[in-house]
């Protein structure tokens, strides 16, 4: 069993992925944030690059922040980005 | 106290004169503006800057700016704020971002743009690269700044006593 | 720091934001631009006024605002100050007075801001009458008004150091 | 003996008064801005009126703050008004 989870990507996060989105199948193992990021680490270099250092990543779910042990639930779009910097 | 609040996040300048008149305009309870405009530097740290790029989550910025715009509100006694933010490519001498609070008086204008300035300069949902000597580079969040931010995380001013 | 001070006292309507790009134009050091207009309100104590009239010492004023400006200057790290005070007899929804503070950060242009307006508000060497229901009362000086331009008067800001 | 010196008024003082400013032949023995107020408040009931309450009077030599103890010294010019409000 799996879903289609819309996923965003911002900065540099996006830069090393070379996508801003893209619809990926999420198994049903794959429950929290913290899993959906080793999922996705899995898929090849450039998301080993992104993901590498899992502590600066921050997350956001349906457009609201979210720790990586939050439950990915009904969430139709996760974002991954590095820390906002304020303009 | 109603505070008419205005949030928006565009690519094209703004013009802080006319967003501070949109909010005074036929009014008489106003008695202090208080503007902030920050603008692009055209050095860092003593290295010349090309230019600055910001990148922002659409839709969840807005959110989370309009959160602590309404927040300022329920703190202070504001008659109206206006924030804009721009995204995109600006070069030095060009205006990022504005705030704008207007009160009755002077410390409750004064205050609520210094807390929304501290949230918009460190924690507001953008991520800034910079070009310098041809390399282009992300921004990270300065320690400063979000010591700045945390200045607003425990009690409340007096202005909202 | 050199910085750039202009001190006007003047009947003339004031445009703060002209005024701010008078320091900014041309230049890339600034990166924060506060301004702070005063308008005159329509009420006061919940009385209404039907206006406001401002009295001056031509020649002692100016010099008295532009030794405080001079102050603000050498605490803070200061690319411009402007202060413009009006005087005469002045309409609710007119301005007042403003103040510009120009600096690389946000925390110089802010703090310099507001030690300007306090003293401004507080101990400027104008003396102010209002008119209220035809009568016209001299307004005196006020304890709490005094209190926030005291905040002032010991130790240096961090910003300074 | 006795000198001529400007002296301007403002505010209410100015008001109780009835003149903005004038020349007024100090003599010899008004020695400190005290000793003028109590030689102006001599001069009529509109100047008693304007200085009845001396502790609320400021003044200004030169259009520098001085307090009444100053000595007038090399004055041209003094100027009495109430406290400043600000603007």
């Amino acid at each position: 069993m799996s879903r289609t989870l819309k996923v965003r990507y911002f900065a540099w996060v996006r830069e090393r992925i070379g996508k801003t989105d893209e619809d990926v199948d999420v198994p049903d193992s794959v429950v929290t944030v913290a899993d959906l990021v080793t999922f996705l680490t899995a898929r090849g270099e450039e998301y080993a690059y992104a993901f590498e250092n899992p502590k600066v990543i921050r997350a956001a779910i349906d457009r609201k922040h979210v720790k990586p042990q939050t439950a990915l639930g009904q969430a139709t779009e996760i974002a991954f980005f590095p820390p906002m910097t304020g303009g | 106290m109603a505070t008419i609040s205005t949030v928006r996040i565009q690519s094209e300048p703004f013009d802080v004169a006319a967003e501070a008149v949109k909010i005074t305009r036929g009014r008489t309870d106003a008695g202090a503006v208080v503007t902030f405009t920050g603008i692009c530097r055209g050095d860092e740290n003593g290295e010349p800057i090309a230019a600055l790029t910001l990148e922002h989550y659409p839709g969840m910025a807005e959110t989370e700016i309009e959160s602590h715009v309404a927040e300022a509100a329920a703190r202070w006694p504001l008659i109206g704020v206006t924030v804009i933010h721009r995204y995109g490519r600006l070069v030095p001498g060009e205006d990022i971002m504005m705030v704008v609070t207007v009160s009755s008086h002077r410390a409750a204008a004064f205050e609520a743009a210094d807390f929304l300035m501290d949230y918009l300069k460190t924690r507001a949902p953008f991520w800034k690269q910079v070009e310098k000597a041809g390399a282009t580079t992300w921004v990270e969040a300065k320690a400063e700044d979000d010591a700045a931010a945390e200045r607003w995380t425990t009690g409340k001013p007096e202005a909202a006593e």
